[in-house]
């Protein structure tokens, strides 16, 4: 065989994708319009297809290929041979078909343009499983057939069968699909390829692989779920839901036939074992034999079609599973029949539909009088689909039967004959209530809508089909004979020698079968209403009861469980974190080797003893007084002055007078808050659940505690020595904290000032989303339980702040000032400074305040980060990166010499930034308090003793 | 001789603060509580500066300075928050 | 040295400080230098990579001070695709934020939004510790005014549940961070990774203490089971083009560990071995069956698509966690993957929204058809790159001794995926329509039918950048691939990382490349 | 010595995470303030401990202790001090929205059933015709 | 016009000296360039902080206050002592408290804030409130056989002298 | 010089840490709140004056370093300190003490925690 690259198989492969963007775009344009893009798309590709059929005649194969994913051996390549092109045939052919009978047969409100975008979608996906010679990317378009098929099971998306049809669908499928995926995967495994044509010659690495059961098991199941064979059937009579021509296109002709198409794809590596034949051959004969017996008993037209379609897909697939070439002859020519003839069975049922408003058989007959074209082309069809010689699908049958006859089961040598015959037997069945109990019989009076034949568009199409039902049945040689040829050595990889096809070939056993069948065909028909009845007293399970009780608990469970892990209870997501860090700490510290510290300890003094127990009182008591918040605020103050005198203890000056500020800073903004909030927790939690918490606690407590004597006992060696050696000669600095913090790693220290003035921007915006929401009616109704002293801005702290302002703003220049060299620096001048304002605004109240002296806080922030930034940028325009410090001494009589160091306008930015993060969060407080009635002084003092006529207390 | 006044000076203060804790322990009402806190922090300024004195530094004259501005403006918020609930109205 | 490495920190911190400051009152103003601003960082970020694509790593040292006793830059592949996944989504969001009107329903989003971006790109530039700890908090604490943007009781108190388990984490990184300067004495990652390949006898334990610490403060980050609780209710509630912003957010913890695994604690550590890796592969196994069932049994839409985050960030650690070369490359692919797919699926809910407007009725359209392409992508169904990242992780995690676990646990959470989505995509988008169904939210006063409201075509265009340039990925994923995988080397071999920013033989003897 | 402060560490942290553990925001507020003393020290004492050995540069310095660690823990105490204050007013915020000061939800929010879009109360307001007047400069 | 700039210029010139005092207190050095910058802070940090305190404060008699200072110190050190005895050594059943209230002839704020701070931190009285018209303070006394004694003790020993200073 | 150095610092420190003791003993002794606001008055005058007193002759003497800046945190105190206890006063009064159970101010209004000189007017939304 040779094989061409051409670039035509891309093309055919793309168009229907391209296809499906013309009508979406013109949904506006009409129907026709619509129709006209899909179909010149569809019927381009057929056109090309056709161009390479003289190659593909002469068992020759075409490939293309785009790299993709090479790395994964994922690519777009692409390949034509027979079974593709019979396949491709199938698709475009069938394709054009249906396109022109949902022109007519969708009604105005159907949203046209959105069906055949699905429609094309679908097209594209499923010549790409076709015509794709790398399974990977089979895999892609499998799963895309999946996606559309469900797009279009739901396209009346305001049935409830429609929606729940495409879920089932979806699911079944979508699971195959998954299977698939890692059959595939660990197809390319053994084959060491996932070109098709590369792994099609490895039949026999394949089959010795310790990954061929699983991989088939996988394969199978995605083969299976797409054909609905038993026990993932029940997917398919649901699709029906969707429009006629989507059944008649994805649910007969071509999507169900893409699990056939797999199995027949990999037919020459996966099949001639005894698990391939086991598992093939009898879910294809359950399939076939159970399928047909629950069709026989469906009143809805379309419901019959779609089981009878389950029993084909079964006889296909028990046909592929044979393993024998003849079996495989057989199936690939009954996937041609049943094809064709379905097809148009279904689009006569949707002209049924289409006329009488009812697919209801019960609610039908006679109709043979009222539409004879309709009558004719289903009369044609189902006697093909009957197995009536001069059919088409009586020769696929016959040979069908042919097979079974010589096949045996686990030593049994009549099981699968019988059932066969069983099988063609029922299928016989249902097509002639088919014909009988919709076309024959009289004339009813009570059709829901009185019928006639539908206009040319909508038979052109079946009609089409049924000439070629007779065709190939009268004339089968002549008509396939030589494209069964080319179909049947694709499937099997082997040139074979075939009998020419025959209508007549003797009396043989399977002629005997076929006409058991037809007779009990009929006899099945004469005997319906006793049998129907039952029928029904059988117990059958409802698939679909069954799978929407699945889907449905397993939806409920799931919520259950994701809903209550998930519930919103933060204290057991902290329990858990909590426990599991301790957990995990300790595991990870039995892991590794361990050996105690030898570091000398520190002598204790009384100092330190008295410190410790002031830590431990102070913290015992928050947790035992935790309910009185107010109580926990002094505690926790407590902790934070105990905790500065540890860093002074341990020579960490400028540590000490940081927590000092902050710790200020935090009460103030706690007890702003404290105001607005509850000012008692309620006991509210159990005993067991204090324990549990305390457990965890102390857990916590010991693992850190421990944590960190290990760590302090030990000696280590830091880069810290540089440091020390630096800090003056290179950035110009006594303080080596400081010059850290403005120099060596001043880049935290940017990010550390942004964070503080994302903190005050949040805290702005928040202040503001509060007065829109539901807060703000609250605040303006907000009713004082407390009472309140009379005096608000007493004369004395009035008097005493005037002073203390000053000092305060001094120190707080005394502290940037000297930051760089002692303790000290931009921050905590920052807090200082902020502080001082503070007092004023606990003097006089923050209104008044502010109205005398307006700072644009958020100015100030944006200015502190501005003047850090530029000074790093600043290093730019002498060569050096970003932060890269300078200093120099300045020296003027009499001044003494100082230095000036760019250090200092990093550390200007820093404390900008402070202050107006710190102001604005202070003025959002004050903000949220007036907005629950707060006046706002105009005097600095409740009474002004020595201007007393000034004092009017409030304003508006 | 300085060095034993300091230890005791250390000792008396150290002790103090132990009582401050004690009160705030078994203080009737949350202002006796704030009053504790208040005289702890004159406390511990005194210590501080005994401590700086014991290592004869004056590194930790800021602090102490930081301290005692603090701890003023803290009991005023404590106080203000009981009689005005708003400390910045 | 150059200078544009420090660029993806600075402009935008220097951008949200002009906002804040010059034009705080000018939403206009304001857009236009955002836009500005996001369209200056993808070119930026696009030159960085370029520069980064050839394989050399640059370091910029900050402050001019030699490295590890100043803080450094590094940028290398990883963090160069990371910078430009994260600067091409923070311009399709911050266009979806200013069409949707999102940015004017609260103040100050276009600075808080200049800032997140900063936070962000500084955690993947940063060859610091410690720096990676102030950078964390400076995204988290924009994340914080970002989640509540808008305000809300609901949005509120799940912020605060947000805001309290980061505290929490940002409590633990320092814990850690002590532990491990306190055994390493130092806080440079390069000299971190040689420091901890011979430490003093003894160290090991605590060691490995801290390293399980930080390991825990990544996973918050990456919501890892069992401290992905809080992730549902955030982003469920989050602001829509929030949520889709923090789709990075996410993938800014998945980075540490990628990076921290790898480079400092990585398995050539005698300690370590495969420690972290199959932590974490057990962690990650869970979190992907969790956010499934949570995505099967979600009630919500937006509750819905935050766990498919879970999910995906399960799947996402999985991948990190095979420990290989192969692994680590689908990781990467799967990374820049969910990224874009969640930001979609947001963006695509919050349409719905919009759509709807005052009606109940469904969108159809442009809108059902970016909701459909965002559900697929999630569920990691075929063709779009979510397909292609699972069939690589699957590849990867080929004849590792999990691979039936993995495989099952991929493939099955994958059709609850599908059958999640589809449950709620189709009871949502396929009302019914039925005209005895007369929902009064439909028709007006006089009993007409309410016409949606028109969607803005800014927000649409925005929504559409996501899955456009999931599309392009998927479209290029062999040359993707090929460049993440070279990424994923990078990653692996330290050696070079640790000789560019400490110089030529920092490591004594060379860890072997696994 | 080391050993008290230690003890100090482990009590700070076990109150801190017994208050993280309770179900109102104040608390847990608080338990995250002790936690934060707690790491403090934790970061500092990383550097070993050192008496009266402060690393600033003096004529009487005999030696310096370890800055880096120090350095590290100011910019956590700054950084945890702007996420506290953050962290009262979303505890605040949420207070005054929802009239609850529970951490814990009530109700489980995915329990909702909602086909449609539950629209969040705030969405309808526009806080821009506030603007003018919400802002102090 | 000169009074002008200058009172623009040092609004509190009082307040100006006490700041560059403070200044120099806090550096711990006089130098000229600490006095220079001193000067320069104790110019501006009153200018800033104007707005807060309108009306200038005037003191007569600024010598006055070094001696009413002595008299303060020296008042605290006895009274140091006196209620030292009190907590000692005497059982608080048999201490007599008493509540004070002294009219106050003082109209200035800051002068009525001195006087309360004066007995306040004189051990033995505390300053608990003043009358909402500031024409009393409300004075507790921790143990005093008279308090009427107590009570002129404050307005001669104290109020005078202030009244001196400030009025 | 050195040695009456030494005798003035340890007597002011002993002073100082009696005084400072003594404080916090009357805060515990002390059986009421207005008489346990009296105790603490002694550390912040004598108690801490005393140390810093002794601290700056220390420095001058011992170190040549003329060091007056713990005068600060004197001054300092001795400005807060009677706002402190005036303000830990009215929060007590507000808390504990009925007005009725005070002196009454013998003028038109009372004491500023109950009465102020301007009507209290219904609260307005200033925003
Ligand atoms: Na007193
Ligand atoms: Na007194």
């Amino acid at each position: 065989m040779t094989a061409h690259l051409d670039v035509t198989l891309a093309l055919i492969a793309a168009l229907p994708f391209i296809g499906a963007v013309f009508p979406g775009l013109m949904i506006r344009a009409g129907r026709d319009a619509c129709a006209m893009s899909a179909g010149w798309a569809t019927l381009s590709a057929f056109i090309l297809l056709m161009t390479l059929a003289p190659a593909v005649w002469h068992g020759e194969t075409y490939s293309f290929r785009i790299n993709w994913m090479p790395m994964l051996g994922l690519n777009a390549n692409f390949r034509l041979d027979g079974l593709g092109f019979l396949f491709a045939t199938m698709i475009l052919g069938i394709g054009m078909l249906i396109i022109l009978y949902a022109r007519f047969y969708l009604s105005r409100s159907d949203p046209m343009g959105q069906f055949y975008v699905y429609l094309m979608l679908f097209q594209g996906a499923m010549l790409g499983i076709v015509l794709s010679d790398n399974v990977l990317m089979m895999v892609v378009f499998w799963e895309l057939t999946s996606l559309s098929s469900f797009l279009l099971i739901g396209y009346w998306k305001h049935t409830p069968d429609g929606r729940q049809g495409a879920r089932m669908a979806l699911a079944v499928t979508g699971m195959g699909g998954l299977a698939l995926i890692a059959g595939m995967l660990l197809l390319g495994e053994a084959a060491g390829s996932y070109d098709l044509t590369d792994i099609l010659q490895r039949r026999e690495a394949i089959q010795a692989s310790p990954l061929y059961l699983p991989m088939l098991i996988l394969i199978l199941l995605g083969a299976f779920t797409k054909s609905a064979q038993f026990p993932f059937h029940f997917w398919l009579p649901h699709a029906m839901a969707a429009p006629t021509p989507v059944s008649a296109y994805l649910h007969s002709a071509t999507m169900v036939k893409a699990g056939l198409f797999l199995m027949a794809r990999l037919w020459p590596v996966l099949s001639g074992t005894d698990a391939w034949f086991y598992i093939v051959s009898t879910t294809g004969l359950v399939t076939m034999v159970l399928g047909a017996a629950i069709a026989i008993f469906k009143d809805d037209l379309k419901a019959l079609l779609a089981y009878s379609t389950v029993s084909h897909l079964g006889l296909i697939t028990m046909l592929l599973g044979f393993g024998t070439t003849a079996a495989a002859t057989a199936a690939g020519f009954h996937i041609i029949n049943h094809t064709i003839f379905k097809a148009a069975l279904f689009m006569t049922a949707g002209i049924v539909d289409h006329e009488t408003h009812t697919r209801s058989i019960k609610r039908l007959g006679g109709l043979r009088h009222l539409m004879p074209i309709t009558a004719t082309l289903a009369i044609i069809t189902a006697a093909s689909m009957a197995g009536i010689p001069y059919f088409n699908g009586f020769l696929s049958k016959e040979m069908m039967l042919e097979s079974a006859a010589h096949t045996t089961w686990d030593g049994n040598g009549l099981l699968v004959p019988v059932l066969a015959t069983i099988g063609a037997l029922l299928s016989a069945a249902y097509s002639f209530r088919y014909i009988g109990h919709v076309f024959l019989g009289p004339v009813r009076d009570d059709y829901p809508h009185k019928p006639h034949d539908p206009g040319f568009g909508l038979w052109a199409a079946p009609a089409f089909l049924s000439v070629l039902v007779l065709a190939i049945g009268i004339f089968p040689q002549a008509v396939v004979g030589s494209f069964l040829q080319i179909v049947a050595d694709a499937i099997t990889g082997q040139h074979l020698h075939m009998h020419p096809l025959k209508v007549w070939h003797g009396l043989t056993p399977a002629l005997l079968m076929s006409a058991i069948a037809t007779v009990g065909g009929l006899a099945v028909l004469l005997a319906f209403t006793p049998l129907d009845r039952l029928w029904e007293s059988l117990p059958k399970p409802d698939a679909k009861r069954i799978f929407d009780r699945m889907v449905e608990t397993s939806h409920d469970i799931c919520g259950t469980i994701a809903n209550h892990m998930h519930d919103g209870q933060l204290t057991r997501y902290v329990a858990i974190f909590a426990t599991g860090t301790v957990a995990a700490g300790i595991i990870a510290f039995v892991t590794g080797d361990y050996l105690p510290g030898t570091r000398d300890m520190l002598p204790v003094d009384l100092i330190d003893v008295v410190g410790t127990i002031l830590v431990i009182a102070a913290t015992a008591s928050i947790v035992v007084f935790h309910r009185s918040r107010l109580l926990v605020l002094v505690l926790i103050g407590i902790n934070g002055l105990v905790v500065s005198l540890i860093f002074v203890r341990f020579s960490a000056p400028d540590l000490a007078m940081t927590q000092v500020t902050v710790e200020v800073v935090t009460l103030i903004l706690l007890l702003l808050a404290l105001h607005f909030l509850p000012k008692i927790t309620p006991r509210e939690t159990s005993w067991a659940r204090r324990g549990r918490d305390g457990a965890i606690a102390i857990a916590a407590g010991l693992a850190v505690g421990g944590l960190a004597f290990a760590l302090m006992t030990r000696d280590f060696s830091t880069i810290s020595g540089y440091y020390w050696e630096n800090a003056k000669p290179g950035g110009g600095g006594t303080n080596v904290v400081n010059v850290i913090l403005v120099d060596f790693r001043g880049y935290d220290t940017f990010g550390e000032i942004i964070v503080l003035g994302i903190a005050a921007l949040v805290i702005f915006a928040l202040a503001e989303a509060l007065m829109n929401g539901r807060a703000s009616r609250r605040l303006a109704n907000w009713e004082v339980t407390q009472r309140y002293s009379r005096d608000r801005h007493p004369l004395m702290m009035v008097v005493a702040t005037r002073v203390m302002m000053p000092i305060v703003l001094m120190v707080g220049v005394y502290i940037f000032l000297r930051g760089h060299n002692q303790p000290g620096g931009g921050f905590i001048a920052g807090l200082v400074v902020a502080i001082a304002l503070l007092m004023q605004y606990m003097a006089s109240g923050f209104a008044w305040a502010q109205d005398r002296m307006k700072f644009a806080y958020h100015t100030f922030i944006g200015w502190g980060v501005m003047i850090a930034g530029l000074t790093g940028i600043g290093a730019w325009f002498v060569g050096r990166p970003f932060l890269t410090s300078a200093y120099g001494y300045v020296h003027i009589e009499p001044i003494e010499e100082f230095e000036l160091a760019t250090a200092m306008a990093f550390d200007l930015g820093v404390f900008l930034a402070v202050v107006g993060a710190v102001m604005l969060a202070l003025y959002c407080l004050s903000r949220i308090a007036r907005r629950t009635g707060e006046t706002v002084n105009v005097t600095p003092m409740d009474f002004d003793p020595s201007h007393p006529t000034e004092t009017t207390q409030e304003n508006g | 001789m300085i060095t034993y006044a300091l230890w005791f000076a250390a000792t008396c203060f150290s002790v103090a603060l132990l009582l401050n804790v004690w009160r705030i322990g078994v203080a009737p009402g949350v202002v006796d509580r704030i009053l504790a806190l208040d005289t702890m922090v004159v406390n511990a300024i005194a210590l501080l500066n005994i401590y700086g004195l014991l290592e004869g530094t004056a590194v930790y004259f800021e602090v102490s300075l930081l301290i005692a501005m603090f701890g003023f403006v803290s009991t005023v918020a404590y106080c203000r928050f009981i009689l005005r609930g708003n400390i910045i109205e | 040295m150059n200078h544009w490495i420090v660029a993806p920190v600075l402009l935008p911190a220097m951008l949200a400080a002009l906002m804040v400051m010059a034009m705080r009152h000018d939403l206009v103003l304001q857009r236009v230098f955002s836009v500005a601003g996001s369209v200056a960082l993808v070119a930026i970020a696009a030159g960085l990579y370029w520069l980064a694509s050839d394989g050399t790593i640059e370091v910029y040292k900050l402050g001019n001070w030699q490295p590890p006793f100043g803080i450094v830059l590094v940028l290398d592949r990883l963090s160069a695709t990371m910078l430009l996944l994260t600067s091409g989504l923070g311009l399709g969001v911050v266009l979806y934020a200013i069409g949707s009107g999102w940015d004017g329903r609260g103040w100050h989003f276009h600075p808080l939004f200049s800032f997140q971006l900063m936070g962000i790109n500084g955690a993947f530039l940063t060859g610091d510790a410690f720096n990676l700890f102030v950078f964390f908090e400076v995204l988290l604490i924009a994340s914080y005014g970002l989640m509540i943007h808008g305000g809300g009781g609901m949005r509120l108190r799940s912020g605060l549940q947000y805001v309290v388990m980061n505290l929490a984490g940002s409590t633990l990184f320092l814990f850690a961070m002590g532990t491990l300067y306190a055994v390493t004495g130092t806080l440079n990652m390069a000299d971190m990774a040689v420091k901890v390949r011979s430490l003093a006898p003894g160290d090991e334990a605590l060691m490995m203490v801290g390293a399980t610490l930080l390991l825990i403060v990544f996973a918050i980050k990456a919501a890892a089971f069992p401290v992905q609780f809080w992730l549902p209710g955030t982003y469920a509630n989050a602001p829509a083009p929030v949520a889709a912003l923090f789709a990075i957010l996410t993938k800014v913890g998945a980075y540490a560990i990628l990076r921290m695994y790898t480079l400092v604690f990585g398995a050539d550590v005698p300690a370590v071995g495969s420690y972290f890796s199959e932590l974490l592969m057990a962690s990650a196994l869970v979190s992907l069956v969790v956010g499934s069932i949570g995505v099967l049994g979600a009630k919500q839409l937006p509750r819905q698509a935050a766990f498919a985050v879970l999910a995906s960030m399960g799947t996402l650690l999985i991948a990190i966690g095979l420990n290989t070369s192969a692994g680590t490359g689908a990781a990467l692919f799967y990374l820049v993957h969910s990224t874009l797919a969640a930001a979609a699926l947001f963006l695509a809910i919050d349409l719905v929204r919009d759509a709807q407007g005052p009606t109940t009725r469904a969108p159809g359209g442009l809108v059902a058809t970016l909701f459909f392409i965002a559900a697929i992508a999630v569920a990691g169904m075929p063709p779009l790159s979510g397909f292609l990242g699972k069939l690589l992780i699957l590849d990867a995690s080929r004849n590792t001794p999990h691979m039936v676990l993995i495989w099952s646990v991929i493939l099955v959470t994958s059709l609850m995926l599908i059958v999640g989505f589809t449950l709620r995509g189709s009871r949502y988008f396929w009302k019914p329509l039925d005209p005895n169904w007369h929902d009064p939210g439909n028709f007006d006063e006089d009993g007409n039918p309410v016409p949606a409201l028109p969607l803005n075509p800014l927000a649409l265009a925005a929504a559409c950048i996501p899955p456009a340039l999931m599309v392009i990925f998927t479209l290029a994923a062999g040359p993707a691939m090929r460049e993440l995988e070279a990424t994923a080397q990078q990653l692996r071999a330290r050696t070079p990382y640790v000789e560019a920013v400490l110089g030529p033989g920092a490591f004594a003897t060379p860890p072997a490349e696994e | 010595m080391e050993a008290l402060l230690a003890l100090v560490i482990g009590l700070q942290t076990a109150a801190g995470t017994y208050l993280m553990l309770r179900l109102r925001s104040f608390s847990v507020i608080i338990g995250t303030a002790l936690l934060t003393y707690a790491v403090n020290l934790f970061l500092f004492a990383s550097g070993r401990l050192a008496i009266n050995l402060p690393p600033i540069y003096s004529k009487y310095a005999e030696g310096y202790t370890d800055p880096l660690p120090q350095a590290l823990v100011l910019t956590a105490i700054v950084i945890s001090f702007g996420m506290t204050a953050v962290v009262v007013l979303i505890a605040l915020g949420g207070y005054l929205e929802a009239d609850s000061d529970r951490i814990d939800l009530a109700g489980n929010p995915g329990e909702i059933d909602t086909d449609e879009f539950p629209v969040p109360e705030t969405e309808g307001e526009a806080p821009n015709s506030d603007r003018a007047e919400g802002d102090p400069s | 016009m000169l009074g002008r700039i200058l009172n623009r210029l040092f609004p509190h010139p009082q307040l100006t000296a006490f700041l560059v005092l403070i200044w120099l207190l806090l550096v711990n050095k006089v130098t000229p360039g600490n006095v220079l910058l001193g000067l320069i802070l104790g110019i501006a940090i009153p200018g800033i902080t104007q707005p807060f305190w309108p009306n200038r404060p005037s003191f007569r008699r600024p010598l006055r206050i070094a001696s009413y200072l002595l008299i303060v110190i020296w008042d605290i050190c006895l009274a140091n002592i006196t209620v030292a005895r009190v907590v000692l050594f005497r059982p608080n059943r048999k201490i007599r408290s008493h509540w004070i209230v002294v009219p106050l002839d003082l109209n200035s704020p800051e002068a009525i804030t001195v006087l309360a701070g004066t007995i306040t931190m004189t051990p033995g009285t505390v300053t608990a409130m003043l009358s909402a018209d500031a024409t009393c303070l409300l004075v507790h006394c921790l143990d005093a056989a008279d308090p009427d004694a107590v009570r002129d003790e404050i307005k001669h020993r104290y109020e005078r002298r202030l009244k001196e200073i400030f009025e | 010089m050195e040695l009456l150095a030494q005798i003035v610092i340890s007597a002011l420190l002993v002073i100082a840490g009696i005084f400072g003791f003594l404080g916090s003993y009357g805060l515990l002794k002390l059986d009421d709140t207005m008489r346990r606001l009296h105790a603490p008055t002694k550390a912040t005058t004598i108690g801490v004056g005393g140390v810093l007193i002794a601290a700056m002759i220390y420095f001058a003497v011992f170190q040549d370093k003329i060091s007056l800046h713990e005068l600060l945190i004197t001054v300092f105190l001795f400005i807060t300190a009677p706002i402190t206890a005036n303000f830990v006063a009215k929060a007590h009064l507000h808390r504990d003490v009925k007005p009725s159970e005070l002196p009454p101010t013998g003028g038109k209004y009372g004491w500023a925690a109950y009465d102020s000189v301007s009507p209290d007017k219904q609260p307005i939304d200033t925003d």
